[in-house]
């Protein structure tokens, strides 16, 4: 077991799949010459040539498109999006094309493709650049949504979503990319569609998923201080969500705290709590409690950029509250 | 093949209004040589994807009119399985992929096919058919750089009819001559009657040549117009344009200017005309037939394509309970 | 009263609203010459002229920009959206513009802008053009979202919307067009943010909102017959929703089901579970069934079609699960 | 101006090295005669938009060095209260309508703007300021053809510094005359030398001239170049360009070609030029200790002016919760 940064597992990911299989390329603003812009593809230019790796014009609609119409014909395309915020642009390829082509076709032609980037907030970039779209995507059939916390799973569920045939919105934090841990030597995939356990525990299930895992785990450190022990679950995969991991969890744990990065209406947190509630309605000893990132565009400011973001505190308040410890 | 398509259209016409077609039906009356003229100048393995007045680009490609009537009926025979729609017509073993219904939307999708014959190194080439009030919009703009920048082997077809459903031409963009919108990308462009089967067709063959030969993309401008209104709900001539410039432009139906043509070359005489028709009259009846008889997809289809795997996502449990 | 259409209903309120404030302007594709797509701007042109009734070319992004950018100098346009399916090429205008001006400008630049059209499916449109992004738009700060069902709503709200200083997100439905419903003559004004009970019952609430309400009430009608007296409550507006007026009406019917046109994962009806369990949990006798699309792309055929959609069985058959009469 | 400009940036380039400042930060230097010499042509009540590296345009419209330097402070008497940053630099009252984030978002802004002037029969004109990459997207493509249809007064200003982050103008865009998009729209254009502040200034009374007085739109490229990295995060040359070409373009910088012009007009001498640098370091240095010494927002800011009613929506306090 190596120790690798999330940007390097990315990375790993990229250039073994790229070697495995001749079709894949890679394709975005800044992939190249820049090295990525936040140098996940570095090297890779010189490795694999520039028509392996191609730098785009500022043309999100446009490139999102073109990586569409290869993967309809065969070639398997990953597409960087320099952060998915810009994606806002892309987004009718995605949701018109992408989601929908198989389906319009009767099967004929499917869409091959991988788009990814970095989502949700970094440091004080303001509210065009501080927003979390998962929940968008996942409401989406035909699209699959992916989401690792952790460098293991950075490299293992990206050669997945590369190597599976439908279109998979694959979103990164751009905090996470220096995040360090151990990555498994060799051939590493990791399944779609499965959470993970990041963290047994018997009185309360902590459902969440990339940068609120880590958030997750330091809450439920400071928890198991207060005999509360918490199980932190980490969905890796918004959709298809694994339901059955969530509910499997809960029904032992009788309690759940569920957070996530993005605005709270209609997020991906409230699914979760739809699909608790209906089914493992009698399992609940309490209304299952929320913690997301606060319902206003991003503010600039340091101390309200810090308040407007899900931290350990909030989401042991929110414990707390489900195990009516307040 | 021009005659094919326009009995074709004439019987999908009927059948909507019998509500044996329903949705959107967009008629390709009046634009005929440009389908035909082009495709005919094209390789077995090359793509191609349309708008969604796109029945006259599939019949011309080879979809058989089997295959796009029981479409339009939404049949489990239809070229996209009665899933797809008139809009979205599909034959992925000829290169047809698509009927798109977002205007402008697969102009990228043609740029990445292209791509892709210039990442495989192949001499495929990538063909894109849409409307003239499409230009206006971003992904054009978008889709000719890309092209041009990477030299790829891409062409792409503006059929200019004058309207987008009830605006003119002048109406929504800045100039009147599309074909010099290729200024902004340095591409090679031409202006083409598209209402003279031989004349499209040659326009085509060059943009052809440039494109397998030199990898440089081309934008043609083509000169059309649309007999019947937008769509199966809007007027022949509503409040947009008068019945006079509708009967003057039918003056120059593709379909008499090329049979004119044939005849005067001694190629052709009213008999072998008239035989001709008769033959496509069957031939569209037939399909008219297949179509309506033909079965609807499962119940369970509803369910299918959505992901390789069949399998749903749980989410789609909850929807369907 | 007056017995009007819906279309008639918005057309009434449009005109009405361009008599009162000069600044208000209708822009959009085919809303001039052409009488609108869905005539919803019928006669609009010949009576205001070409200043404020705007026929644009076929650039969702750009002119959904224009409106935005009158906004912010203090003009109210509507901009109407043919559907909203392609809307989604102007989501960034909406997103990161509409939503975010006010805030990211420390209140300095608001942005009164309506953006209108029809949302959902209609009869066999195909893939492309039948989707409900309601949960989209509602999952936004920023923006309010409403949804009329009625054409006493349709008239009321619009005018609530266009006099509003925030962007407002008007899904109409296609299929309501040319819904006949009873109109108060002169000023009908709407509020924004409230709810409305379209029957009144004690054992079960159904929450809906725009094509979904009149299956509810096919549905409740069927269930008196029953001897089930089914509340249905029009949430009219998405965002803000009315939260009182669900919790209000749940803790006395202790029973709900959430109906909605769209697709299932983090729809409008997951926010009003989450909501309703985290608000009302003791007073709950059931878990709480959503009835939603079919989570698909919609299919051509009209029978695939037809069993994608919501319709009174599936309603009826929620409500029995939630009565434990099944 | 340019020198206040000048030396606001490199202070701002001192604060963000000591944490400071936060985020991303674009810095204008190398091409401060473009925004002095082009806003210096427009009246009080015009209207401005600008892209993300838009410091340098706040302050030569008028938004006092405090003001600016105070927001990309993040503190509440900053421009934008602290909640908008150092992309986002509003002043309503100058008609300074906002540093936008989103590569060309901002451009059918400003064509609305100038609807607006147009609707309102005013003479107002809005200028738009973005970057050469900004061209190859479909907002410009979109928001030029409805300006030049309409024939609305607006001015679009490309500052083609030839980068978009590390990507040569000519890596990007089919063309490298990017005025020569303009026949696209039949806009009038023309191309100018970014580093001459004169001839900037010139330039844009021209383009100004045509927008208030013939309702007719203008697309000027000025050819300039950002001395610094793309910003504070990207060295100075990195893969993407050699330090000679830096070096080579510096030879060419606005400040000096403008005072070299005063000083050999007689206009100026060494000692007043001094004096000048002198006063306005002392005004940047007033601003920063201004910035450092001021109070941030309230921590209840984060939920106002979310709606014009401080009210928020119910899913607020549950975000909150
Ligand atoms: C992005 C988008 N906006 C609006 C529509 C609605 N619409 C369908 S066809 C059409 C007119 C297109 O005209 P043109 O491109 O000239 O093609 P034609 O119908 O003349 O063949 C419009 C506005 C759409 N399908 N997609
Ligand atoms: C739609 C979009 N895509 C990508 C980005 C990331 N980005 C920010 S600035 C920039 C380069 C823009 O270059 P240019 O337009 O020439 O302006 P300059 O920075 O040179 O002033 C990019 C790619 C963005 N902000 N918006
Ligand atoms: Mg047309
Ligand atoms: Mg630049």
């Amino acid at each position: 077991m190596a120790v690798v940064t999330y940007r390097d597992a990315l990375n790993q990911a990229l250039r073994e799949e790229m070697h495995r299989d001749a079709d894949v390329f890679l394709m975005g603003e800044e992939v190249g010459v820049y090295q990525g812009a936040y140098k996940v593809s570095r090297g890779l230019l010189d490795e694999f040539g520039p028509m392996r790796v191609v730098d785009t014009p500022i043309t999100e609609l446009g490139f999102a498109g073109v990586g569409v119409g290869a993967a309809m014909v065969g070639l398997r395309p990953v597409i960087e999006f320099m952060t998915w915020n810009f994606a806002l642009l892309a987004i009718d390829q995605l949701v018109n094309s992408a989601a929908k082509m198989r389906y319009m076709s009767n099967g004929q032609v499917g869409v091959p493709a991988v788009f990814r980037g970095p989502g949700g907030a970094a440091l004080q970039l303001g509210a065009q650049h501080s927003q979390a779209f998962e929940s968008w995507y996942a409401h989406i059939p035909g699209l699959k949504v992916v989401m690792p916390a952790t460098p293991a799973d950075a490299k293992g569920l990206l050669k997945s979503a590369i190597r599976d045939d439908d279109p998979v919105v694959f979103i990164e934090g751009e905090m996470l990319y220096n995040l360090k841990g151990e990555v498994p030597d060799g051939e590493h995939v990791v399944p779609l569609g499965k959470a993970d356990v990041k963290r047994p525990g018997r009185d309360v299930t902590i459902v969440c998923h990339s940068k609120t895992v880590s958030v997750a785990l330091k809450a439920a450190e400071q928890l198991a201080g207060e005999e509360i022990d918490a199980e932190v679950l980490d969905l890796r995969t918004i959709r298809p969500l694994d339901d059955a991991a969530v509910l499997q969890s809960v029904s032992r744990t009788h309690r759940c705290v569920v957070a996530e990065e993005g605005w709270p209406f209609a997020g991906v947190g409230a699914q979760v709590v739809d699909t608790i509630q209906r089914e493992a309605f009698d399992e609940l000893d309490a209304p299952i409690i929320r913690v997301t990132g606060a319902d206003v565009p991003m503010p600039y400011n340091k101390h309200l950029e810090k308040a407007a973001k899900v931290d350990p505190a909030r989401v042991i308040a929110a414990v707390h509250s489900v195990l009516y410890r307040d | 093949q021009m005659v094919l398509i326009r009995r074709f259209e004439e019987k999908a016409g009927e059948a909507y209004s019998l509500g044996k077609i329903g949705g959107f039906c967009h008629l390709y009356i009046g634009q005929e040589a440009v389908a035909v003229g082009s495709l005919a100048a094209l390789r077995a393995d090359d793509y191609i994807t349309c708008s969604y007045r796109e029945h006259g680009h599939a019949l011309a490609r080879g979809i058989s009119a089997r295959g796009v009537m029981a479409e339009l009926f939404g049949k489990a025979p239809g070229c996209s399985g009665g899933k797809g729609g008139s809009m979205h017509l599909f034959d992925a073993s000829l290169g047809f992929l698509g009927g798109h219904g977002i205007v402008g939307g697969h102009i990228p999708l043609t740029t990445g096919m292209a791509f892709a014959a210039k990442y495989r190194n192949t001499d495929q080439v990538g063909v894109c058919y849409f409307g003239e009030a499409a230009v206006n919009n971003g992904a054009f703009h978008e889709a000719l750089n890309m092209a041009a920048l990477w030299k790829l082997p891409a062409i792409y077809i503006c059929e200019n009819n004058r309207y987008g459903m009830g605006t003119a031409l002048e109406r929504a963009s800045a100039i009147y001559d599309i074909s010099e919108r290729a200024c902004s990308y340095d591409m090679a462009n031409e202006v083409v009657d598209g209402q003279d089967v031989l004349v499209m067709h040659a326009a085509m063959e060059r943009a052809v040549e440039r494109a397998r030969r030199d990898k440089h993309p081309t934008l043609l401008e083509v000169r059309t117009y649309r007999f019947m209104g937008h769509s199966m709900s809007d007027p022949i001539h509503g409040h947009y344009r008068t019945r006079e410039e509708v009967e003057d432009q039918r003056k120059r139906d593709p379909i008499a200017v090329w049979s004119q043509r044939l005849i005067e070359d001694g190629l052709m005489d009213q008999a072998a005309a008239k035989a001709l028709d008769k033959e496509v009259m069957e031939e569209v009846d037939d399909a008219y037939k297949f179509a309506d008889e033909a079965p609807d997809p499962e119940p369970g289809e509803l369910y299918t394509d959505v992901y390789a795997s069949t399998r749903q996502p749980a989410a789609g449990e909850a929807g369907a309970s």
